[in-house]
């Protein structure tokens, strides 16, 4: 694969050109917390302070909250208009865990039956990937196979090398968009080497690991261990952060909100950790605390691969430096029994 | 200080007195603490205290079965007082093992200060009027004022109201009232329009994600308003308007409960100030009904007594 | 857009039943003139109105709440309307602080003998409403 | 044998957006029970309505526009076609909002979504059906079913259940599989009335007393989680084995398609790879889980 590169100082460059006529996110905290949101056309302050997004890129596709359609009743009954999102996006800085996340759901969105919402953004969108170069401590990727400074997930994928980007054309996709851009040169050997000893040392930057050998096994056979689930759950407040917020993570609920004789559907966020999530009129399958909880661990590392043969988790560290209680995920998995506790 | 704390609790669990201690342990990620829920007496160890015990722990004791000691900041005790005057728990039922606090570090505000984030930084110490920041090597030294929460710079009970045990020796409220306000002043110095423009933009950012009703001891509610059905009022997606329905009602609800502990704008993932609210609704409740949350665990709670004259110039 | 002078206010009228209600009935049967501009609601008491009832009218668009009940001291159930008094102050002044202004938002006590009052309060309320304008505060990506 | 090789994964698609419902009108309400109602519905769209298939078993999204949408399953048989039937106890916000529904009133539907009873399987063999309370909806679809191709099936018992005699539903459908001479139907309730014939007692109690047959049996479950998890092992007493015995599951569920995430069973998703499931499928979590 033939390589290119661009200086730093040019991103600005190749932004403006590309927001000419797409619409362009990049890493922003405008709106008080860090997330993709549309570039203003002239900063790229970004390059310095991005190290990862709160809200994870997961948001371009599956927003926080979007309208499904809208409804209004006439004399002749009701009528459903949709307003489908077609604009044609690019998301810029998405980093390598996030847009592994990315793969990972989209089995669900495009599983039998597929989600017109999630994936007319998909098809819209041409994501560019950036290498991280200073790892949070909280971050474990590479015990998830995913490298900080590398992607395959991604259209474009750009490699930190001091005062360039090393860019891989990843698609066809990718490589259209670079074609008529004049900042982005051909790459050297030297800049091949320089971007191989970048992704290398920032993958050995990520400390915390996380042993996921048998992980599925071994939750298989605890899952009816209500002592340990309890004692895991003890000092989780059952919030949404962790899952809100989790870039694998794609549950939704769907409402309806009424004015006069018209509404719209809408349909948002939700959470496992929520006791309501699950909450039926006569019961509630999962209204234990320790219940929930094993439902998300065994759903992200169990249930997922047994469906789709790879761990709902990017090793991203969100729900670790978020969580309000320091509840550690690897802390968790860690301490999962490897035998099965004898039956009470 | 530690050891002290570590044998007291381990005295009552081997004597029997509890059942659950509840303190805090050190947390994964560096200037971290984490909540310790524990029956077992080897986990005692690990029983921290330093100026990273942010959590309100408060919260758990309606939680974990039985008799529990549970480790208590001034703040916290007064948490713990008003769930005793809210017939939540039973006093005799707790032993609260009291530690005097000389305020607790907020993480983001040294980030802030110093332009790095907490895994960048190398050590934080807190000694006495300075907070010293190593990064990188290098030394920076941060007014103690500039780096605590901004809820212990007027902390009026940084001594525990009501305790079992007390470890250490008591310290005496020498911060300031007017400290830690400069937000809410500022709002109040707005126009009504711009103060809603203000809320508007920051509960546009909300994500529903309940952290703030989740760690707060004085939300106890075994179902929440928002998740009512029947009437549904307010819409379980997180569109502005109803994210501030949301926190106005909270805001009510745990008036006369709400210590302003400032947990909920601590955890809060998307950085609204809920403490400009949180603190708002606990000087309104001081002024117009000269009351204060968790000073008095005799008293009846706020919203279910009243005085016969009151509120006169409002309601006429 | 809005002409001040035909523009009129929606105020929506928490009424207890046992007073405020009956006072209003009495500045209508006693043809008190008054602004029609308060759609009532009867409530058993005074402590029956959740702070929510009252951002919920707002958020419905209405531009006023009042809420009425009995005079202090005069509760049918001895104690609602001094337990109403407490909330309904921090609400009020809670919302100030938001940003909702004073006007939107009147508590008042009316016995049921007192319909010149009830009528003067729904007056009073009205024209300041008509100052500060419509309630556009939840306005804006779908109210 | 497992039932995702067994049952159907039928699927109705229309073009397009597969969550904007089509709007159907409501065209009779049968009060059944005091807080269960039957609707019998019809697509608005008339070439919809010759085109559009489902089977036993299968359930749908019906949605009142500004109340939101909920599931059901659909307890009418596709044997006796003409319209769309669904029993629906007033349980909570969609369902209140429908009941306060008239005829001619238009909802939002979709589906049909999940897979089927496994009629195919069934065929020749002898059928226990078991039902309790509003679980009788979704049996009510297949037992019609098998009713109308009566030669192809063995020995049919139907044991149902209800909390009181006034809680029973379909009560004149009971009627008339009580006067079907090929049908063994017995009805019980906890607690009788003074005109109450049948039996007293819970159904999986009066199950164990009738003891129907393993021998070349399949039974086929459906009621309140709590009986569900007491029957199993009354079948199993029985000498059924896990195979042999068929459930259809209900959970909260919001897309219908395996996508909102929270009507699993371990990593079975009610909605997806159900509502209909065998003993062997889900017996690992049944008991902690549902």
């Amino acid at each position: 694969m033939t390589t290119k590169k661009i200086s730093k100082k040019d991103i600005g460059k190749l932004l403006e050109g590309w927001s000419r006529e797409l619409t362009v996110f990049v890493p922003s905290k405008d709106k008080g917390v860090t997330e993709m949101a549309k570039w203003d056309g002239k900063d790229t302050g970004f390059l310095e302070w991005y190290r990862n997004t709160v809200i994870p890129a997961k948001s371009s596709f599956l927003p926080a909250m979007e309208k499904m359609f809208s409804f209004q009743k006439n004399n002749d009954g009701y009528h459903l208009e949709l307003s489908p999102d077609q604009q044609k996006r690019i998301v810029f800085g998405i980093r390598p865990c996030d847009a592994r996340a990315m793969v990972i759901i989209d089995k669900v969105f495009t599983d039998s039956y597929e989600d017109p919402y999630y994936v007319s953004k998909r098809k819209n969108t041409v994501l560019i990937g950036l290498s991280c170069t200073n790892p949070y401590d909280s971050c474990f990727c590479t015990s998830l196979g995913v490298k900080p400074a590398e992607s395959a997930d991604v259209d474009l994928m750009f490699t930190d090398i001091e005062d360039e980007f090393l860019i891989e054309e990843i698609t066809d996709k990718g490589k259209e968009l670079l074609a008529a851009a004049s900042v982005v040169k051909k790459a050297t050997k030297a800049d091949d080497a320089k971007a191989k000893t970048e992704k290398a040392a920032v993958s050995a930057m990520v400390i915390r690991k996380l042993d996921i050998e048998d992980i599925s096994e071994k939750l298989q056979a605890c899952f009816t261990d209500k002592d340990y689930w309890e004692k895991v759950a003890a000092k989780c407040v059952s919030c949404g952060v962790c899952t809100l917020l989790c870039p694998t993570c794609y549950c939704f609920d769907i409402c309806d909100e009424l004015s006069k004789k018209q509404g719209t559907r809408y349909r948002s966020w939700d959470s496992c950790g929520f006791s309501i999530y699950t909450q039926m009129p006569m019961e509630n399958p999962r209204e234990a605390k320790w219940r929930r909880v094993r439902q998300k661990v065994c759903h992200k590392y169990e249930f997922y691969p047994m469906n789709s043969e790879v761990i709902a988790c990017t090793g991203c560290g969100r729900c670790i430096r978020l969580c309000p209680v320091n509840w550690d995920i690897t802390q968790i998995l860690a301490s999962v029994p490897a035998e099965q506790p004898a039956k009470k | 200080m530690e050891q002290e704390l570590r044998k007291e609790a381990r005295k009552l669990l081997e004597e029997g007195k509890v059942d659950y201690i509840i303190g805090f342990a050190p947390g994964s990620l560096k200037f971290s603490t984490t909540p310790l829920i524990t029956e077992e007496k080897e986990e005692i160890a690990s029983l921290v205290i330093n100026s990273f015990v942010v959590n309100n722990l408060a919260k758990f004791l309606t939680e974990v079965p039985g008799r529990i000691g549970i480790v208590a900041k001034g703040c916290d005790s007064r948490s713990i007082v008003s769930l005793i005057q809210d017939n939540r728990i039973a006093r005799e039922n707790v032993i609260i093992i009291g530690v005097p606090c000389s305020g607790l570090i907020d993480i983001v505000k040294v980030e802030k200060l110093v332009g790095k984030d907490r895994d960048e930084i190398d050590d934080i110490a807190l000694q006495g009027e300075k907070v010293a920041v190593t990064v990188g090597g290098g030394k920076t030294e941060l007014p103690t004022k500039e780096a605590l929460f901004d809820n212990c710079l007027s902390c009026e009970f940084p001594t525990p109201q009501e305790y079992d045990i007390l470890i250490g020796e008591p310290i005496n409220a020498t911060c300031n009232r007017e400290l830690g306000q400069e937000k809410m002043k500022e709002l109040e110095g707005m126009t009504p329009e711009r103060r809603w423009e203000f809320w508007k933009h920051q509960f546009s950012r909300c994500i529903m994600c309940y952290a703030c009703r989740q760690v707060c001891p004085a939300c106890f509610c075994e179902q929440c308003f928002v998740e009512e059905t029947e009437p549904q009022w307010v819409l379980p997606v997180p569109k502005w308007q109803d994210n501030l329905i949301f926190q106005v009602i909270r805001n009510i609800h745990v008036a006369g409960r709400c210590t302003d502990c400032g947990e909920c704008e601590r955890v809060c993932p998307v950085n609204i100030p809920l403490r400009s609210l949180t603190k708002k609704m606990y000087g309104l409740v001081n002024e117009m009904l000269n009351y204060k949350a968790g000073t008095d665990k005799n008293a009846p709670p706020l919203m279910t007594a009243y005085e016969h004259e009151e509120a006169k110039d409002l309601i006429r | 857009m809005e002409h001040k002078s035909e523009w009129e206010p929606r105020i929506v009228g928490f009424l207890c039943k046992w007073c405020s209600y009956a006072g209003a009935d009495l500045a209508g049967t006693s043809r008190k003139k008054y602004p029609a501009n308060v759609r009532i609601l009867k409530v058993p008491c005074s402590g029956r109105v959740d702070p929510l009832l009252i951002l919920k009218g707002l958020r419905l668009g209405f531009d006023g709440v009042v809420v009425s009940g009995c005079h202090p001291g005069d509760c049918h159930y001895q104690t609602g309307n001094y337990r109403a008094r407490r909330r309904i102050a921090l609400t009020k002044k809670f919302l100030e602080y938001m940003g909702v202004p004073e006007e939107r938002i009147q508590a008042t006590w009316v016995s049921a003998s007192e319909g010149d009052k009830f009528a003067q309060v729904v007056a009073g309320v009205t024209k300041g409403l008509k100052e500060v304008g419509s309630n556009k505060l939840f306005a804006g990506n779908g109210q | 044998m497992s039932v995702t090789d067994i049952c159907h994964r039928k699927k109705f698609l229309a073009q397009g957006n597969i969550y904007l419902p089509h709007i159907v009108v409501i065209d009779k309400i049968v009060e059944e029970t005091p807080s269960v109602r039957t609707f019998h519905f019809n697509f608005k769209d008339e070439k919809l309505r010759k085109r559009f298939t489902f089977e036993s078993g299968q359930f749908a999204e019906l949605s009142i526009f500004g109340v939101g949408e909920a599931t059901f399953c659909i307890s009418s048989s596709p044997t006796r076609n003409g319209h769309l039937e669904c029993a629906i106890n007033r349980v909570g916000l969609v369902t209140n909002a429908l009941h306060r529904l008239g005829v001619g009133a238009e909802i939002g539907f979709r589906g049909p979504y999940g897979n089927t009873f496994p009629l195919e399987l069934m065929q020749g063999k002898n059928l226990v059906f078991i039902g309790g309370g509003i679980g009788l909806a979704p049996l009510r679809s297949i037992i019609w079913n098998v009713l109308d191709n009566r030669d192809k099936y063995g020995k049919i018992d139907i044991i149902y259940g209800a909390r009181s005699p006034a809680d029973l539903c379909f009560k004149y459908e009971l009627a008339s599989w009580s006067q079907d001479k090929s049908v063994n139907l017995v009805t019980t309730v906890d607690k009788g009335d003074k005109n109450w014939t049948g039996k007293e007692g819970f159904v999986p109690t009066v199950l164990e007393q009738i003891a129907p047959s393993a021998k070349n049996a399949v039974a086929i479950v459906c009621g309140p989680p709590i009986m569900i998890r007491f029957t199993f092992p009354v079948l199993e007493k029985l000498g059924f084995i896990p195979e042999q015995m068929i459930t259809t599951l209900e959970k909260r569920m919001k897309c219908g398609i395996g996508k909102c995430g929270r009507c699993n069973i371990g990593n079975l998703y009610v909605c997806r790879d159900g509502p209909v499931f065998t003993y062997a499928q889900i017996r690992n979590f049944i008991s902690d889980e549902y």
